[in-house]
Order: structure tokens, then C-alpha cells, then sequence
């Protein structure tokens, strides 16, 4: 069965489906892979390590497309790629299914079976196949050492000769996967760590990172369904704001994550807020895609106001792109057996996994 | 310096020799060598014995002698291992016994000699046959508990307690009227002995009836207490001093060794050495539902890491919340310098994030190349003596491995494979999958209970000291 | 002083004496331990003994031999299966 | 007595000689501070903390100058700047008078008594004014996160549902007080450490920090004075670099640092070297400013070369102005208080400090 | 039941208490009790005796206990409690002393009735007086060496140790003789008596004396085992069972204590016992070319932490170089978890690099509110009980307050102030600045001296014991 | 029994006990232990009372007198000392 894995098209993407270390697994398991010359450059993997590992290199997509069974990609599928797609084949991909609409639909229309990665279920068997989670703790780990890089100060408590530099204090909103990351990586660089999130069960886990989980005097908690936040109501949220505007002020480094499944992202810092910090010191808004935490973030851009740096990264995963690509094909991989059947293609909705992903089947949208 | 100067000696040298053995029995390193040396102590007060008395008949000296040393080998020989504290009780009522026999014979033969008793023979002589007589039907009850002779369950009936009170205070009676406090009537001393034995024999067994099979190893305990002073006793009948000391030895070791174990099981002494008056039962097992765990503390724990080969430590979630992870790496660190293999697993999803373990045991200063992941582990595990689980639940849960279970697939270190496991947490309660973990169940497992981060402090002096 | 008290004197002692050796004793011993108290206490069989070699009269005889039968057995028992148990702590 | 406290011209330079909390130190000792309007803006100390501190804010450099007995700085003063200097003043900075002899001469001509703070000398009292060991403290931790940051993989190990990943390894050249505090920063964040240097007092230091220190078979030595290296002969430089050729090779992040007073930085990476390392590492050459460690630096820009980056950076303690500034301001403060006395300016050759820093006075060069 | 039963139940019970005592002696927390109790059954044993004896005369007895009690407790009150030692050592005396003086009056009393001697009489009378008189004179020259009366230093003489021997066997051939195994020739025996407790005397004094002044505690302490030696023999000669069992005791405990203290020095004890025989000297102090420091170990240097009210750390690159950062951490936290206040004074430049201590105790999460520089802590350290040093050096040495030293106008901790001071460190070597300490020379430093990282896990054992 | 032979008995099984109970002490408190067993060593007092009150002549009456003066001080300040040196180890 031929596997095709598609290089990424957009310049911000350097990540690359497959890595060379998972062909082996895979052509294991009986798959023939074909890989689109230059796909794994931008992560440093050439074209010579995919031959080594058993893949076959295309000199491009049409042709590494042609007859593929199962085809594989990083970023959604561009409308030029979906329109080279075999009929009847399999998609798997990130699909931005909640805000894509247009896409599912173009992907049914051409006969795809498409499965979007995000849709994974949060259950235990699927967590080796959740690249939400992996590349969630690529962007936590890469948050803070470029927050920390742009500071204009130590993290480090540093007792010297001359003088004693005071430990630097970072604060971190939302604690899912990224933000936990992020909390564990700024207490390894020395920082005090405080965090904040809306969902209870977090506060310990905050803590068994050695950080300070921030309280407010009423609770301000807003779990949803399957480990997700859901939006506040106004009053928690204004509660959550002025709770945040008391610690923020000394903060040196802040790093935000806060998301909502499909919505926008909630508004954790105001313009008064940035106002209110020292300069020299550095907000990382990882929620910069879907709109940002902060009042001031401009997606891809740093915008500095009164001497603070406000860091809108897009696609920090793709930042760290050796390991991010190998933890997002080992995901992929992981998936991919769960439709393979002693080597046969199968599809079975029974099965949470596949059910939940798949968004076109046999020409129509599933969701 | 006459001969009987040489032969007090040598039952001095005897003694000593017990007390010596006694107290190398506190470590395992010279506990056998302990046992020896009280064997030794007790051939040489055997032999000292026979020279020093001119032994009328030799017959029923030898007869005796081999009779019971055959039937004592073969059954220590015969015995299995789980089996132990049984045949220790059985042991023991035989013990008890030759102790009330003793009493009753010298009171036979001063009776069949007509003399007057001294009120201190009769006293040694009342004591040694009601303690002995008590031992030996006591402990053939706890014996007959232990082997699933007689139920397990406490058995009560009405007015159990004051009915125990009531033969006790005969038999002090009796006791008492015997040793010439009192006229006895019209009966013959000979008479009044025998029922004064009977209600002994019957007191014996009715005391322990009523206690549950758990307790059993503390009445053991305790009734081997109770036939160190019946030897005691025995000593005081025929004026020896080897018999009251090794005698007094074993009362006192046995009281303090029955209110160790009391503690650890969490009872009072009086709960159990008066069960009569009680009649209550405990177990020291915590249950839940129905299920029993067997559940063990810092010192045993420690016994049982210092002296495996090797150790495999599978940390989780529960490590970072009591945030133990200095003390874990300390604990190991004294392991591996007394030649212990250590490794630690990582389960790629224990904790809350991914790579949690990894910044938790970084911070302790653990080796990277210590730690290994499921693939390269699991197989290890049946060839591992003790797994120690800190704060891990999900990830070594067996229950992944029925399709049913929402942690169906969900791939799992085969902790279930090893030897010995000792699991540390504060109960019985789930981790992040909410589902009960059939592991805490099976026999190889010990469950620690308590904050991991106390409890590993405890492990660490006591791994020190095993 | 009498008999008695010089007993009495030596059991007080050897008890304290007794305590003391034994309150060291870590739990994971406690069943070995017991084990050999336990045949210690089969030192009944020096009573029995003197008993035994000293006896008058038949019944005191039969009691007294059957008395250092139990004790025996009492004494082999106890020592080798507090062996046995021992056997098991051997450290590699 | 007035202190004038210059800015900076140069636009590398973010830092400032003085902080506003050192004001106050040097108020309570007696002195008048003048500060430039606006020499604290790059390190993110407005003039509005300056004076709150008890400085005098001066419109411009030639009014700050007037009449004042000691002048400050950080980096050398450029031709325009000594014109301005009031002849007979102090002048405090660094002035690289190794390699700036012009520098130097023109200072002496305009009757200067300037002090070059690189020439502290190394004795455990003149510790709290050395600013090289201050500001190289910086640039070991600044050279760690910038290249972590521009790593395409992660430092730390990662045991994840989306695989293993394994830590990380730096390699560290040249352990003085840079290199050691590179070191520590490498091992905070997780990677394995290895580190090299030719004086035999850093092994154990090296391993007191928990890395490893690299042995060749036979030594290679070559102690200086002062603590500081000299030259390694031929033969030993040849050993070295096949000592290094062989721990490159799987090394995700190096750090140089290697340097020799007065001389150019020593060569112990070659083009070759830079080759055989896996794409998507990262070289960080501390030495760039004298010469580079790296065949391959170039100063002042990355080059990348077979996937892998080799950073040339300038100036690193002023990436970080503000915690640098400190330090550097708390070191020069230590230092002019060995020429006060009760408030009244000395200048005591006898004194090991004052003799071996000044290097004009009374219109001679005194080295 | 007669009296003399009650009797002796009361010194029984006498006895039992002097053991609880002794117990009770073992920790801090319980040692005064215990010494109280052992007052008690003296004052049981004391008042027993005088009521079961007829008393002839009670003038003499009173003054005696009068002027005896008035005196000890006079010279009690009024000791220093440096010389604690030599008290001590001349209590010692008198009740070696006494001893002597009680077998020498039984002589007296059995000649002038003109009886003749048992052999077991004879040789209790014969130990008593020998071991007594030993203890004489011997604690009475390790008195006066403590006191500076004699000279600390040995004093020897061509031929000491055979001279010694040659007394010591005439001393044990006259014992002989009094106890009747040979006849004595013309000397009535009472001469011989006085010979012979001359001849001991005269040994008690020679053994001591050419034993060094470092070595008198050990001395004192088996003075102590032979003055309870002698008691018990005094118990013998005069059959009573509390005297015989509290010398027991004593002489046992002295033995004990004996020889755990000659391990403390590194000495062995037969050097110390036959110092005669031997006759070298030892110091317990490591002395660098002639200045001498006090060397203790973790179990002294735990009851120190222990019973501080409050401890200040100083770390320095020998913590590093140990990589002890982990151990430091969980012996601080032992102390407060002890309720002892625990602080971290950093100096500037401890280390190798700026920030060195800070990456260290990062690394073993001591949280950073415990850490102090210089100036925030340096006026502290008068206040502090304990500074515990670890591993630095330069940085805690008060030789940079004088102008000429090569570390001149380096700011220092100024741990000199502080009541006490231990420092980790494996020798006297110097730091990296090459030059000597005064510190460690100083009266309040106490030196541990080891790798830093064994000595704080020997130190986290023995903190958790005390 | 003898007299002797009880004695021995009695002193074998205290010197156990003692040695017992003595080898848990910690060094810290070997000062006070030592001084607390120097002044149960003044039990000699006991002996000297005994043979005082038995005296038969003023020649042992004298010995007598002086071996209770001399026990006395070792009894008395024995336990002061002891006293004294332990109040230092109270815990706050
Ligand atoms: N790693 C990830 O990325 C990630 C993310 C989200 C979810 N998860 C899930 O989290 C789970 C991880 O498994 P796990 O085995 O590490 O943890 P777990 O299954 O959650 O179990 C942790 C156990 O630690 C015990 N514990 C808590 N605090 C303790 C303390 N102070 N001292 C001693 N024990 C303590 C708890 O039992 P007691 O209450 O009885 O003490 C609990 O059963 C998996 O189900 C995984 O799917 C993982
Ligand atoms: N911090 C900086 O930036 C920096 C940079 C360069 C130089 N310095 C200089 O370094 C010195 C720092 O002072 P310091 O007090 O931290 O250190 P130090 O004066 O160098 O003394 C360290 C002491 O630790 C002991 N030690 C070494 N290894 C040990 C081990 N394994 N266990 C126990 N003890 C051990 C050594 O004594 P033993 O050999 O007897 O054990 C040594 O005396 C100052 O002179 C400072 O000027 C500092
Ligand atoms: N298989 C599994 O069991 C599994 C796998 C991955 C994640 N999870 C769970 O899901 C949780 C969330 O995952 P995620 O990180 O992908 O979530 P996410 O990226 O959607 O959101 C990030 C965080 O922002 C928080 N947040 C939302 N609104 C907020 C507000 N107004 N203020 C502050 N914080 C706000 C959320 O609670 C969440 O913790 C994780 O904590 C994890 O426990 C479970
Ligand atoms: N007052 C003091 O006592 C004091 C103050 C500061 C520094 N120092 C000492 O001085 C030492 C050096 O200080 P620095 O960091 O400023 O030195 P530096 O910046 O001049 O050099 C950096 C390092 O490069 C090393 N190096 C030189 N040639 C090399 C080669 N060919 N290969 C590998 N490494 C090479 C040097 O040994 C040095 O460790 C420090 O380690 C410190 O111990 C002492």
C-alpha cells in the first residue's frame, strides 16, 4: 500500500509529516513510502536519510501522489492540493476542522477520507496519537527560552561579587499541556513561577511543578468537556482580570496559553496591564492565532510598549522542527495503525479513534 | 571449689550464651549464627543437666529425649514455608506443656512423699501448671485457627466474658488452696489439682476462641510469652537458675516482641492479651469492598529493597505531588551503594504532561542513563526482584489490558511481572482514569501507605539501618 | 537470702536484660524472632529432665518423660525451623 | 564632588555605567551625580529613576561634563568624547588599553587620569569591582539561551506518548568564568555537558558543576598568569583540536570562550569540524569579538553552514542591559570608593587596584 | 513472708531503678529524669539498709553521711563547668576509696574475731581493696593532670612497664597469700594487708602517670568501670545483692563507654587500660604544625544542630566539589522540621563562578527565601547557636581583616562571631587562595573533617536519631 | 546455690543488662552518662553503712565512718554534677 508524504507548501511551516526514523516502522508494518523530494530540509532531514530508511523519494507531490492509498501532511491541504489528491484516498492531517468548513467540504466533493489530527479523543489509549498534546509541549518548552532570550534580565537568582540579582518572576496563564511546559521550564531556568488557570484540577498539578498556583477569594473555574476549558461568565471573568492585573505588575516574563476549543481565545491582559509592568520585561503569547490573550499581541509580530516586548509567535513548534516532525510522525504513525489491519486497510466507526477523526467519508462531510 | 560450683558455672555460661544468641537476632546478618549459639547454650544445659543429677533410669530419659527430638525435626523438616506460624504455636503448646507436667510431677512426687509443702513451691508450682496448661490449650486452638481447623472468625457466646472471669478466679482458688492458704475440704490435694489443671487447660482455650485469625500471630506471640514464664516457673520448682533466667528472657521478649506487633497492627495489647474480655477482632488488612491488601511499613519495606538484586522504580504523578523526588533518588542512591541494580521506568504518560518525570527526576540529579522507557524495560520486569511504584497508578495498571476498561490500549509497564512489588500511595483511590487498579490485589504486592515524600524519608533512614 | 528471692533477683534481671536485647529487633524479624524465643522456652525440658532422673515413683516418671518428649520437640522444632526462616535473610 | 555619568554612543551598547540604585550608594558617599538625559533608556532605566535617586539629569554630555572630577562610562570613549573631557578629570571605562594604545595616548594628552576597568587585577579583594568576571557571567548565560533558542531540537530529555527524545549534549570550550556559567545555564536546562580548557584547576570545577570534563591522553596544559591562559605550543594545540574533533561530532549546542589576554582568541573549531556536526546544531563563538574560536565565525551575523549555525555575537551583556548595567554599575562603584577617603579624591599608586588600572595620568601614559 | 523478703524486695526494687536510670540516660530528653531516678534508689537502698541493720551506734553513721553529703555538694555546686572532667575524676576517688576502706574494715573485723577466712571471702575482700585502692590514687593523678597539678604531658621512667608488672604481680601473689593459699611466713596479716593495699596505691598512681592529658577522660571513664568493679566486689564481701548488681552495672557501663570513646580517639583500649605497659601517648587532637582544633563527628556534630535554636549554612566549594547540595538540603530540613530556624548565608564569591552557590542550591530546591548575602546576614551570626560551614574556606577567613594577607579588604561572613562553628572539610588544606585559617584554631570551631557529601549523610542519620 | 555462686549470677546478668542498656548512648551525653555511673558507684556507701552498724571494734567503726564520708561525696556530688551538666541538654 503506498504511502505518500507531502512536503509543506507555506513558508512558516518547517516541521515535515514523517521523519526518517518512522519510515522503518512503518515499512515494517507493510506500508511502501513515498516522500516528495526536499519535504524534511526545513526540519534537517534530507532526502538521502528517507532513501537509507526504505522510503522513495519523488521528485514531486503528483508523482509521489499518484496511486497513493494514504496521503500525509503537517498544515492543511491547499486547494491546489486537495485538487491532486487521488480520488478515494486517505487524508491525514492538521484540518483546522472547527474553523475550515469550506475545506471538509472541498475534501468531501473530491472523495477524500479525510481525518483531521485535532479531532483526536483525549482518552488514554489515544494519547500517543494526540499531536495537539506534543506539539502543545514544543510550543510550552520554546515559549519560555525565546521569552527568556528577549528579556533584558536574568531568570536566575545569581549571588555575586557584584551585587545580588534577585530571582526573575514568571507568570503563566493557562495551564494545559503548553502551559505546564512552560511552567517546568521557566523553574529550570531558575525563575519564581506563578500560574493561573480556570480549571481546578490544574492547581495541583501546577504545584507539583513547584510553581505557585495564583486564588482568587470565589472560585473562578470553567472545566469543560473532555479536559478543555469552556468560556467564562462575565463576573469570573473580571474576577480572573483583576486577579491577574495584581500579579502581573511584577512579573518579568509572561506566558500565556489560554485557549477554548473553536472559540476565540479568552482575554487574559489588558492594555493597562502591559502599562503596569516594568520594562524590559517580555509577554510570549502563545494563543496568538486564535486572536491572543493579550490585548496588545499582533500575530506574528513583537509589538514593544512602554519598553515591555509583546511576542506574537505563529507555529513555535515549527521553531524546534528536528523534534517537533519526529514527535508528530511518531503520532502520526501510532494513528495510522489503528486503521491498519495485518497490513489491510480498514475503517471502522466503531472505533472511537476513527470515528471521531474522520471528517469525509465517501464524498460526504461525517461533521 | 567443690563440683556443684562448676556446674552452676556452666549453667551461668548457658544463659549467657542465650542472651548473646537473643541479641544477635537483631540483624539478619548474625540472626542465624543467634540461633546457633541459643541451641548451643541450650545442649550444654542439657548435658550439664544429665552429668550433674544421678539420673535413676536412663530409659525413659533417652525414650523421651529421642521420641520428641524425631517428631520436632520431622515436623521443622516437613513444614512449608507459609505454614511457619503455625507450627511455631504447635511448638509452643508443647513447650507450655512440658512446663505444666513439670510443676505436676514435683507435685506428685512431694505429695507421694508426704512432706509439707512450702507455700513459696506451692506458688511456683500453681503458676507453672496454670501458665504452662493455658500455653498448651491456647496454643493449639491458635494453631487449629491458623491451619483452618477451627473458623477464622472470632467465636463468641453469651456472657463469654464473665464466664472467663469466673473459671479465672477458680482456678486462683484452687491455686490458692493448694498452696495451703486454705483448707480444701474434704477432697484430696491430688483431686483438687487435677480440676485445678482441667479449668486451666479449658481457660486456655477459651481465651483464644474468641480472637480472630488475624490476631493469631500476636496470641503466638503472646503465648510464647506466657510459656517463657511458665519455664520461669518450672525453674522456681526444681531451684533452677538456667530454667528462670531463659525463662525470664523469653517472657520479656515475648511481651515486647507482642506489643511491637500490636502496634504495627494498630491494637492495644489489652485488646488482645484479655480477647476474653473483649472478644473483638480487627484485621490488619485494609479492605476494599471485599478485596484484602496486604499492607506493609518503612522497616519491612526496607527489608525487603536492601535485600533484593534488583530494583526498578516506576514514578508518577504522585511523586510530583508530594514532590519526593530528593528523597526517591537518596533512597536509591543508598540501595546502589550497597550493591543494589537500580533503574527507574517512565511511563510515557505518567504525571500531568509530557516529560514530566523527566524535569522531576532532573531536579533530584538523577542520571539520565538510568532511566528507561516502556519498550526498553518491560521485558526486564520478570527478572526484577522488587518494583517500587511511587505515586504511579494508571500507568501500571493491568486493567489496560481488558478491552473493556477506558484505559483500553492504553500501553502499560508490566510491573504485575515481577517478583515483589511494593506500591507507595496514600489509599486506595484511583489516579487520573478514575478506575480501581486490580494490581493492589495480587499476592506479590505490598501497598506503603502514606505521602510518598514521608514515607520515603522513613524508607531512607530504615534502608540505612537494614 | 532465700531460694526465692535469689530467684526472684535473677528473673528480674534476666527480664530486663530480656527487653533490652529485644527492643532493637527490626519487624521484618519479628517471626524468626518469636520463633526462637519460642524454643528457648523448650528449656522446660531442664526441669523435666531433673524431674526425670530424680523421679520416685512410676507415675512421676511417665510424667516426667513424657514431659521431656513435648519439651524435645518443643526444642528441635523451634531451633530448626528458626533456621530455616533465618535461611532466607541471607544477603547475596 | 561632581560624578558625570556618560551615555553611550555606540549603537551596540544598551547598557549604562551607572543604575539608579547605585546613585544612591555613591549620594550617601558624598559624590554629586550628573547623569545623561537619557543614558539609561537602552537598559530600561528611565531619567526619571535617576532622579528620584538623587542624580541631577544634565540636557547634554557637555553640560554634564562641567566641572566634573570623575567621568563614567562603559565602552571606550570615542575622539569626540575625550575632546569634551575637562582636563585633569578621572575618566572610568573600559578602554581595552591592550590593543587601543591611540586610545590611551590621546587620553594622556588631554591630561586625563583614566583607568581601564579591564586591567582590575585578580585578587580576592578587587573581585566585587572586576568587571570582566561580572559581565562574562553574563555572557555565559546569555550564550546558553541564545542558542537554545535558535536550536532546531530540544536540550532536555523528553519521554512523552509521542516517543523518547533524548537530551541534548553541549559541548563547552574554554571553562574560565564565561565557560563555567555557560556550564551551569547548559545543565539547568537538562543537556548533558561536556566542557574543555588548557588549565588544570578547571577540571575539578567543571565537575563541580556535574559535567564532564573532556581528558586527552597526554595533557594539555598552558597556565598563565593572573588565572588567566597562555598560548598551547603546536603540538598541544594539535592534540586539542583531535580531542575536540571527536566530542563535536554529536554536540547539539558548543559554546567557545577560549581567550588569551592581549592576543587573538585561539582556533578549536575548524570548517571540517563544523562539518561533521548534524544539522540543525548551533555554535555560539563568545570569542567572535577577538577573532572567533570558530574558523567559521564571522562577528556580528550567524552563518549557517551545512545546516548548522554559527553565531558571532557582539556585546552579549548588553542583550541583557539590565541585570549587566547593574553589575557593571556595582563593580565601578566598589571601585571609586578605593580612591575616596572621607569624600576627598586620592590617587595612591602604592595601592595594587589604583596602580595597576590607571593607565594616564598627568598627561603620561603609565603602561 | 518473713521481713528480710521485704528487705530484700526493696533492694530489688533499688536495683531495677539504677537500670531505669541508666535507660533513661540515653537521650537528652529523658537523661535528667534518669539521673534522678538513679538518685532515688540510692536513697532506697541507703534507707533499707539502715533500717535492716541493727545500727550499734548511729553517731558515727551521721556524721559520716553528713560531712560526706556536705562536701559533694559543695564542691558540686561550686565547680566550673569546665572542669566537669576532674570533678568527676576525684569523685571517683572517694568512691573507689570507700570501697577499699569497706573490704579493708571486713579484714579487720574477721582478724579481730579471730575466724578464719573463707576463700571466697578472702578473694572479694582482696579485689575490693586492690580495684578500690587502683581507683585511689589513680583518679587522683588524672585529677590532678586534668587540673594541671601533674603534668599533662606522659611521665615516664626507664623501666616503667616492668616495674609495674613486678608490683602488680606482688600485689595479686599477697592477695593470695591473705586469702590463705600460702602461708605468709612471720608477718601477722594485717601487715601484710597494709603491704599490700600499699602496693595498690602505689600501682593506681604509676598506671595513670605516664598517660597523656588528652587520654585522661578515657582514663577517668575506666576509673569509673573499676570503681563500680570495686563496689560490686565490696557487695560481695559484704553479701548484699544491690551493691553487687549496681557495681555490675557501673563496671560494665564503664567498659562500655570506655571503649566507645577510645574508638572516638582512634585509640585502642588496651593502650589506654595498660597505659603502664604501653606507655605512649596519643592526642585527640589533629594539630597543624603546633596549633591545636577540635575534630568531632557527625554524632556530636548532630546533638550540636539538633538542640540549636537557630543554624546559618554556609556553603562554599567544597559543597561543590562534594556535589553534597542534595544531603545539605535534607539535613536542614530535619532541623526544621525540629523547629530549629535555618538560614543560607551566600557569600559573593564562594565558588568558582559568580552565582555558583545559587545553580547549587537551585539544583536541590532550597527555596530561594532562605538564602541571605552578606550584608543581610553578617550582623546575624552573633545571634546564631550553630554556623555550619560547608566546604568553604576564604570566604569565612578572618585573617582578610588584617591588612597584610593576601585576601586583604575582602568582605567577609563573619561566622567568628556565632557561639559555635562546624566545618566540613576533608583537611586543614587551605582554599584557593592558598593561605591559613585562624578560624579553625579558634575555641567555639569544631571540625568535621571528611568529604563533605559523607559527612552530611552520616550527619542526616544521626540528626534524625538525636 | 553459695552465696558466691548467686552473686556471680546476679553481677554476669546486671553487667548484660548495663552493657545493654550503656551501648545506645550517644557520645554527646558520654560526659553526664559517666558521671551518672560514677555516682551509682557510690554505692559502696551501702557497704560501709553495713559494716558500721555491725562494727566491733572503734578500729573498723573509723574505717567505717570514713568510707560513708568518703561514698557520700561521691554519691552526693555524683548526682549533682550529673544534674548540673544535664540541665545544658534541655530542649527549648
Ligand atoms: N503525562 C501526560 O502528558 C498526561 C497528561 C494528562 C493526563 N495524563 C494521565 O495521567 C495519568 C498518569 O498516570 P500516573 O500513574 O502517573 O498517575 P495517576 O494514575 O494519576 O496516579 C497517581 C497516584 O498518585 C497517588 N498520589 C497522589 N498524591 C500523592 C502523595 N502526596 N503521596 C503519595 N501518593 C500520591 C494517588 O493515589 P492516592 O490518592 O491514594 O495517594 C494516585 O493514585 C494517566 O492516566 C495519564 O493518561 C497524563
Ligand atoms: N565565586 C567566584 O566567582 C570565584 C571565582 C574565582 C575564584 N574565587 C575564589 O574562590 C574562593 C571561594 O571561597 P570558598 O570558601 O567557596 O572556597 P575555598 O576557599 O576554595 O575553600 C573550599 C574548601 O572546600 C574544601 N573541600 C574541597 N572539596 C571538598 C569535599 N569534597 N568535601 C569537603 N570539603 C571539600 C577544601 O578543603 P579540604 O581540601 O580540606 O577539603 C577547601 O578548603 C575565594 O577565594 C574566591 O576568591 C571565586
Ligand atoms: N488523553 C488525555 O488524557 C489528555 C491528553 C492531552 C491533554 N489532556 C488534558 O487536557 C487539558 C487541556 O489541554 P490543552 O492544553 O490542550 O488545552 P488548551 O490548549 O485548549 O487550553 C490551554 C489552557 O488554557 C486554559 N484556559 C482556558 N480559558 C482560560 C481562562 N479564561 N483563564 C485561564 N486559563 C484558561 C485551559 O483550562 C487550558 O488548561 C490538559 O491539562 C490535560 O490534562 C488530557
Ligand atoms: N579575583 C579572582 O580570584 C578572579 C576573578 C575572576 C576570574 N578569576 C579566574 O580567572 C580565570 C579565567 O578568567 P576568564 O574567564 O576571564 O578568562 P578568559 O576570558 O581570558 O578565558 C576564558 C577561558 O578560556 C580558556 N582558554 C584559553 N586558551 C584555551 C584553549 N586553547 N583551549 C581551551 N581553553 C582555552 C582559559 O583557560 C579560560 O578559562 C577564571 O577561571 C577564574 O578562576 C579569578
Amino acid at each position: 500500500m503506498k504511502v505518500a508524504v507531502l512536503g509543506e507548501t507555506s513558508p512558516d511551516e518547517s516541521r515535515v509529516a514523517i521523519v526518517p526514523s518512522t519510515v522503518r516502522e512503518m515499512a515494517k508494518a507493510g506500508l511502501e513510502i513515498t516522500v516528495v523530494a526536499g519535504a524534511g530540509i526545513g526540519s534537517h532531514y534530507p532526502d538521502e536519510e528517507y532513501r537509507e530508511a526504505g522510503a522513495t523519494v519523488a521528485p514531486d507531490a503528483a508523482s509521489a501522489l499518484q496511486g497513493a492509498a494514504i496521503v500525509l501532511k503537517v498544515q492543511p491541504p491547499t486547494a491546489e492540493e486537495v485538487a491532486q489528491l487521488p480520488s478515494g484516498c486517505r487524508l491525514v492531517s492538521l484540518l483546522s476542522p472547527l474553523t475550515n468548513a469550506d475545506l471538509v467540504e472541498s475534501l468531501a466533493n473530491a472523495d477524500v477520507t479525510a481525518f483531521a489530527l485535532e479531532l483526536i479523543p483525549r482518552i488514554s489509549r489515544a494519547q500517543s496519537m494526540d499531536v495537539l498534546s506534543s506539539q502543545a509541549t514544543v510550543a510550552g518548552y520554546k515559549a519560555v527560552l525565546m521569552g527568556a532570550d528577549e528579556l533584558s534580565k536574568f531568570l536566575p537568582m545569581f549571588m555575586t561579587a557584584a551585587g545580588t540579582i534577585r530571582p526573575g518572576k514568571a507568570l503563566v496563564l493557562g495551564a494545559g499541556v503548553a502551559g505546564l511546559q512552560a511552567i517546568a521550564t521557566a523553574k529550570r531556568l531558575g525563575a519564581r513561577v506563578e500560574a493561573f488557570d480556570v480549571r481546578v484540577a490544574v492547581k495541583e498539578q501546577v504545584e507539583s511543578l513547584g510553581a505557585k498556583f495564583l486564588e482568587t477569594e470565589d472560585e473562578v473555574t470553567a472545566e469543560g468537556e473532555g479536559g478543555y476549558a469552556k468560556e467564562l461568565s462575565e463576573e469570573q471573568h473580571q474576577r480572573e482580570l483583576e486577579l491577574i492585573a495584581d500579579h502581573i505588575k511584577d512579573a518579568d516574563l509572561v506566558i500565556t496559553t489560554a485557549q477554548i476549543p473553536g472559540r476565540p481565545a479568552p482575554l487574559l491582559i489588558t492594555e493597562e496591564m502591559v502599562d503596569s509592568m516594568r520594562p524590559g520585561s517580555v509577554i510570549v503569547d502563545l494563543a496568538s492565532e486564535s486572536g491572543g490573550n493579550c490585548a496588545v499581541t499582533e500575530m506574528a509580530t513583537t509589538v514593544v510598549r512602554n519598553g515591555v516586548k509583546v511576542i506574537g509567535p505563529v507555529n513555535l513548534p515549527g521553531d524546534v522542527p528536528v523534534h517537533a516532525s519526529q514527535m508528530f510522525s511518531k503520532n502520526v504513525v501510532t494513528f495510522l495503525k489503528e486503521m491498519l489491519d495485518e497490513g489491510e486497510l480498514t475503517l471502522d466507526f466503531e472505533n472511537e479513534v476513527i470515528d471521531a477523526t474522520c471528517v469525509s467519508h465517501g464524498g460526504e462531510v461525517r461533521k | 571449689m567443690d563440683l556443684s560450683f562448676l556446674f552452676d558455672l556452666t549453667y551461668l555460661v548457658s544463659a549467657t550464651l542465650f542472651v548473646v544468641g537473643l541479641k544477635r537476632l537483631q540483624s539478619p546478618a548474625t540472626a542465624r549464627q543467634g540461633n546457633a549459639l541459643a541451641a548451643l547454650a541450650m545442649l550444654v544445659a542439657i548435658v550439664a543437666t544429665l552429668v550433674e543429677n544421678d539420673v535413676l533410669s536412663w530409659t525413659g530419659i533417652l525414650i523421651g529425649m529421642t521420641v520428641g527430638s524425631l517428631i520436632g525435626a520431622l515436623a521443622a523438616r516437613m513444614v512449608k514455608m507459609t505454614d511457619m506460624p503455625q507450627m511455631v504455636g504447635i511448638f509452643n503448646a508443647f513447650g507450655g506443656g512440658a512446663s505444666a507436667l513439670v510443676a505436676g510431677a514435683e507435685f506428685v512426687r512431694i505429695q507421694q512423699m508426704g512432706a509439707p509443702m512450702a507455700t513459696s513451691t506451692g506458688l511456683s508450682i500453681g503458676l507453672g501448671s496454670l501458665i504452662g496448661a493455658v500455653t498448651f490449650t491456647g496454643s493449639f486452638v491458635a494453631f487449629g485457627k491458623l491451619q483452618g481447623l477451627i473458623s477464622g472468625n472470632p467465636i463468641t457466646f453469651p456472657l463469654q466474658k464473665t464466664f472467663n472471669a469466673l473459671l479465672f478466679l477458680a482456678a486462683l482458688a484452687l491455686g490458692a488452696g493448694l498452696s495451703g492458704a486454705f483448707a480444701l475440704g474434704g477432697l484430696t490435694p491430688l483431686t483438687v489439682f487435677m480440676v485445678f489443671i482441667g479449668i486451666s487447660l479449658l481457660l486456655g482455650a477459651l481465651l483464644v476462641i474468641p480472637i480472630g485469625g488475624a490476631d493469631m500471630p500476636v496470641v503466638i506471640s503472646l503465648l510464647n510469652s506466657y510459656s517463657g514464664l511458665a519455664a520461669a516457673a518450672a525453674g522456681f520448682v526444681v531451684g533452677n537458675m538456667v530454667l528462670i533466667i531463659s525463662g525470664a528472657l523469653v517472657g520479656a521478649a515475648g511481651l515486647i516482641l507482642t506489643i511491637a506487633m500490636c502496634k504495627a497492627m494498630n491494637r492495644s495489647l489489652a485488646n488482645v492479651a484479655f480477647g476474653t474480655f473483649g472478644g473483638e477482632s480487627a484485621t490488619a488488612q485494609v479492605a476494599s469492598g471485599d478485596k484484602p491488601v496486604r499492607s506493609i511499613d518503612a522497616e519491612q519495606a526496607a527489608m525487603v529493597l536492601a535485600y533484593a538484586q534488583s530494583v526498578v522504580v516506576v514514578p508518577g504523578y504522585g511523586l510530583a505531588v508530594a514532590q519526593a523526588q530528593h528523597e526517591l533518588r537518596k533512597v536509591m542512591e543508598i540501595l546502589e551503594e550497597r550493591g543494589v541494580d537500580v533503574k527507574y521506568a517512565i511511563h510515557p504518560v505518567a504525571g500531568r504532561m509530557p516529560g514530566h518525570m523527566n524535569v522531576l527526576l532532573a531536579e533530584a540529579d538523577v542520571p539520565y542513563d538510568k532511566l528507561f522507557d516502556l519498550d526498553e524495560i518491560n521485558d526486564d520486569f520478570q527478572r526484577t526482584d522488587v518494583v517500587l511504584v511511587v505515586g504511579a497508578n494508571d500507568v501500571v495498571n493491568p486493567e489496560s489490558r481488558s478491552p473493556q476498561s477506558v484505559i483500553a490500549g492504553m500501553p502499560i509497564l508490566d510491573v504485575d511481572r515481577a517478583k515483589n512489588c511494593i506500591i507507595m500511595k496514600r489509599s486506595l483511590s484511583p489516579g487520573f482514569a478514575g478506575i480501581d487498579n486490580p494490581l493492589f490485589y495480587l499476592d506479590g504486592t505490598m501497598m506503603f501507605f502514606g505521602d510518598a515524600k514521608v514515607s520515603m524519608s522513613d524508607l531512607a533512614r530504615e534502608v540505612r539501618e537494614a | 537470702m532465700g531460694e526465692m528471692v535469689v530467684g526472684l533477683y535473677v528473673f528480674v534481671l534476666a527480664a530486663l536484660a530480656g527487653s533490652e536485647v529485644i527492643s532493637k529487633v527490626p519487624p521484618t524479624l519479628h517471626t524468626p524472632l518469636m520463633s526462637g524465643a519460642n524454643a528457648i522456652s523448650g528449656i522446660a525440658v531442664i526441669g523435666a529432665l531433673v524431674i526425670s532422673a530424680q523421679a520416685n515413683t512410676p507415675i512421676v516418671q511417665i510424667l516426667g518423660v513424657v514431659a521431656i518428649a513435648m519439651a524435645m520437640v518443643n526444642v528441635v522444632g523451634g531451633f530448626m525451623v528458626t533456621d530455616r526462616m533465618l535461611q532466607m535473610f541471607k544477603k547475596k
